[in-house]
């Protein structure tokens, strides 16, 4: 086959092709995995006008919506855990209503569409299995089917009583960083999984980022370890690190330092702004982040010890 | 041992640790709650399972995880699934006896608010919202709530309902709970920085126990409503030495949780 | 902590423990890791009355069926795969209705409740996740909601049309069979993984047979390949082939000869009644049954060679 | 070659698998599909992906499986998730080409029945269900059939609809899928041992190939209705012997498919 045919990309060329302005981007990854590499590659080109759908929006959204590349907002949890706040998103939520085109030099106002994890999964779940909804036995009382109308009351058809509903949720592309895949696009993760299979089958578009490349023997010598067949991927972009902060189990850690040292700059919308043109805009791609990171920074990010998995028979049947 | 041996937020860490003798399986939440429950796993629950909404069965942390989504709560775990398995087969499906929380605003029945200060639609400021808050609130079998008390958290009302706790009393959070199928009986213990609380059979909030070195004047001074008090109110037993040590040199050597 | 306090027992001891007349007992594994063991256990010690709950009800329910355990089959699809039909079941649903006491001695009638596959997995679904209901797009023109008033329309809260429902469905017991246990009931399954997690989360009381018990470091090294955590599992139960003529991905084929030879057997109810009495009631469990069946044929249906599943490496991170 | 170099079966076989050219993803259903789409996979659709509902996407059988959950459908499978991922994620989820089917009965417009003969609650002979038939008949694009034409099993009324086909008519099968949300446009082929058939733009089925050997006339003596002919007939290519060592030394060497 010839290299054109194969879905292997780089992520400028993989972000042109599959990331337009106006569309659903799911960038997912539970704290693992979140791929950073991609989201600065969309602020690069400048993507305008995305709903950014994430459980967690996580740091990586906080420099995208600062970046100004998002309209709206889907979420269940915003912050930075442990440590604090995630002030590109607040102030843009926070901001009075008048803002909300950003005219007279205001923050531009970010629309919210808020859920529970549950909710998010489960609205995730519902895109991937082609489903008009998901019930769940959450929000019996808060106040958040309040906020959001989207979450609805539904009574179970055999007469015992409600739970509620969630709808689908259908990126338009769904981004996963992952330990490894194929060139077809075969994908395994190990660690937290998060809701990143559901994220991709539900999605229209799926790239995904590894860490390394692998041949299909490898992928097929482990098949219950396939979290994303090739069938429903666009693009495969290596790219080593490209969590970072964020982490790969096995492979690298989190980079905590990352996250406490984000607090300071977070609060301050110039110092944001200058963190992403230092570390964004100057730079043309992942390759040179990591080197003006440094490799004393990457190499301490190394794991600690080997904990290895151990291997399983599946046997020959011939 | 003098007051000066400790801080108030290391006396609440290892309060919040000792209400967790007993239990047997321990939804983790955000921020205090992972020192906590860290903590009474390595001193008065060795036995303990440690859920994490990450999707995590039997965690083994071997450092205290800054958030709940760490490496080293998978590595060496007893199971690791999907979200969505971890919040219905888990969760949902009954299997949690203490979710363990952190709170912005609690009112006197529990309630508990981590979304919004002021209004939901202009907010001042902006929370982190549920996470998987409000589903540990309806369906672990117990809440244990672990936060710094003061008159903007301890408050008459909370703004937003993000985690339903004894809503408007007891008799009133039965009902709803039995009619909606809630796994969980709601809160059953606030540790804060001053004391712990327990919930009375009308629902409310009762003060059971002081910390050392804090008074009913503290308490008052920190809360938005008259607050129960019991009638043989304790005086907390200060931190060990074995606590302190395994908070200040293995679980939060830095002091991200208890500067 | 003492032998006495574990979890580990008999297969004659877990059964008499834990499954009880009159309960809905679940033995599931699609093809893979049937416990034929545990249902003959349940035919020797003469249980009554059950409702057998089974996606393929397979030669182990046809076996206890025509053993008169059962009252009631729950399944999808009844049949010997690529092979023929299950005489001992579908003798005693084309019964006539006259025959729904055994009376004047007709054979008993068994009551069905029928669903697809999808129904099915999505009713175990509903059990371990503690749903009134699980949706799917199906049944939309079949006559099997006809045939079976528990699969009901229900309307989407979005107003985007009518998807079908299913009932939870929550075993008294689940029975699973597993490649390995450590002693807690943390149990690993590798290759179809079937329906197996679901039914046991469902489920009252576990009881998890397995090929191997092996230590708790075993499976903790490998946390993604857990299905069933020991927090479920009332019984850990070893014995070593107990899935014959099912297989064991990796250890042991799927024994077609056996399948190809129960046709003629299941078709002639007392031969069917013979082979019982040989392969059931005269032995005393699942050792004389191996003896029994010879050492040859046991060699025989070892896989054709190793196929390894290479190992990861999760880190230490300390 | 002539006819007697093959059976009526064999040819079936082939001739479903040839149907197979072209397509992408294909859904594998318990019996003569298996051997069907096995062949194709080892002819004439070598990188069609096979998915088992079992729980098997990319699967790579060394054998032929007896069963459809045999273990050499998964080792060397590119990958395998459990039976409710399988049917939500890539049935319902609509990733799934060509579902290939057997029937016991079929009507002129392929609604499939494999539920019972005679009365659902006194059957004679009780059948085995659906197992994923009907979810497959639902969602996957097209639906293929192969099955042995009799005045058993090509009839007028089937007497119970397992699968749904092109209902009444295509009129009424498009309203009702339109209206449903069904992913499926219905059936496209059915494959027996006499010939083709594809479904004209009635919904109804219409032969368009017969099988060397068989005629027009035992055709109209093998189905319960007047068959709809296409004006111009075609006769089916003989098996090669590819085609049929494969069966034979490969897939079927016991013949339990062809004999």
């Amino acid at each position: 086959m010839p290299v054109s045919d194969t879905k292997v990309a780089s992520m400028r060329d993989a972000v042109t092709e599959f990331v337009r302005d106006g569309d659903t981007v799911a960038i997912e990854g539970f704290t693992h995995l979140i791929s950073f590499a991609a989201g600065h590659e969309i602020i690069r080109q400048g993507r305008r006008d995305l709903t950014l759908a994430r459980m967690t929006p996580d740091l990586i959204y906080d420099q995208m919506v600062a970046a100004g590349v998002a309209r709206k907002l889907v979420f269940s949890w915003l912050g930075n855990p442990g440590v604090g706040g995630l002030g590109g998103i607040r102030r843009r939520i926070e901001a009075a209503p008048s803002a909300v085109d950003g005219a007279d030099g205001l923050l531009p106002r970010l629309e919210v569409e808020e859920y529970s994890h549950f909710g998010m999964v489960a609205r995730y779940t519902a895109g991937a299995a082609n489903l008009p909804f998901m019930p769940l036995r959450s929000y019996f009382e808060p106040d958040l089917p309040a906020a959001n109308p989207r979450i609805r009351e539904i009574e179970s058809p055999y007469g015992d009583g409600k739970v509620y509903a969630v709808p689908p949720l259908k990126p338009d592309v769904t981004i996963v960083h992952a330990q490894r895949a194929d060139r077809d696009g075969n994908t395994q993760v190990w660690g937290l999984l998060g809701c990143q299979k559901e994220a991709a089958f539900a999605a229209d578009r799926v790239i995904v980022v590894v860490e390394e490349l692998v041949d299909e023997t490898v992928v097929r010598a482990d098949p219950n370890r396939t979290i994303i067949p090739g069938l429903i991927v666009d693009a495969v972009v290596v790219e080593p690190f490209g969590a970072h902060p964020s982490y790969v189990q096995g492979a690298y850690d989190r980079d905590n330092r990352f996250y406490l040292e984000w607090e300071p700059i977070t609060k301050d919308e110039d110092a944001l702004q200058a963190w992403l043109r230092e570390w964004v805009f100057e730079l043309d791609g992942r390759a040179a982040y990591l080197e003006k990171l440094g490799p004393e920074r990457l190499a301490a990010l190394r794991p600690s010890g080997p904990a290895p998995s151990g291997a399983v028979d599946y046997g020959a049947y011939r | 041992m003098t007051d000066a041996a400790f801080s108030r937020n290391e006396m609440m860490i290892v309060a919040a640790a000792r209400e967790l003798a007993g239990q047997r399986v321990c939804f983790v939440g955000v921020g205090l709650p992972n020192i906590a429950v860290n903590l009474a796993k390595r001193t008065i629950a060795p036995d303990m399972e440690l859920v994490y909404e990450a999707g995590v069965f039997g965690a083994r942390p071997a450092r205290l995880p800054l958030s709940i989504g760490d490496p080293t709560i998978v590595t060496g775990a007893t199971s690791v699934v999907s979200m969505y398995e971890l919040f219905s087969l888990y969760l949902q499906g009954g299997l949690i006896d203490v979710g363990f929380l952190g709170a912005a605003q609690i009112d006197r029945f529990g309630n508990i608010n981590t979304t919004v200060i002021g209004d939901y639609g202009a907010p001042a400021p902006r929370l982190p919202g549920s996470g998987g808050a409000c589903e540990i609130a309806i369906t672990a079998r117990q809440v244990f709530v672990i936060m710094r008390q003061s008159k903007r958290s301890f408050v008459e009302r909370i703004d937003f309902r993000t985690s339903p706790g004894n809503l408007g009393g007891a008799e009133q959070a039965e009902r709803i709970r039995r009619e909606g199928g809630w796994l969980g009986r709601g809160p059953s213990v606030v540790v804060t920085d001053l004391g712990i609380w327990h919930f009375d059979e009308t629902g409310e909030m009762r003060l059971d126990s002081l910390h050392p070195g804090a008074t009913l004047g503290d308490v008052r001074a920190s809360g938005g409503w008259e607050p129960k008090v019991a009638p043989e109110i304790g005086t907390t037993a200060a931190p060990t030495d074995l606590e302190l040590r395994l908070i200040r040199e293995e679980l939060d050597p830095g002091g991200a949780y208890t500067r």
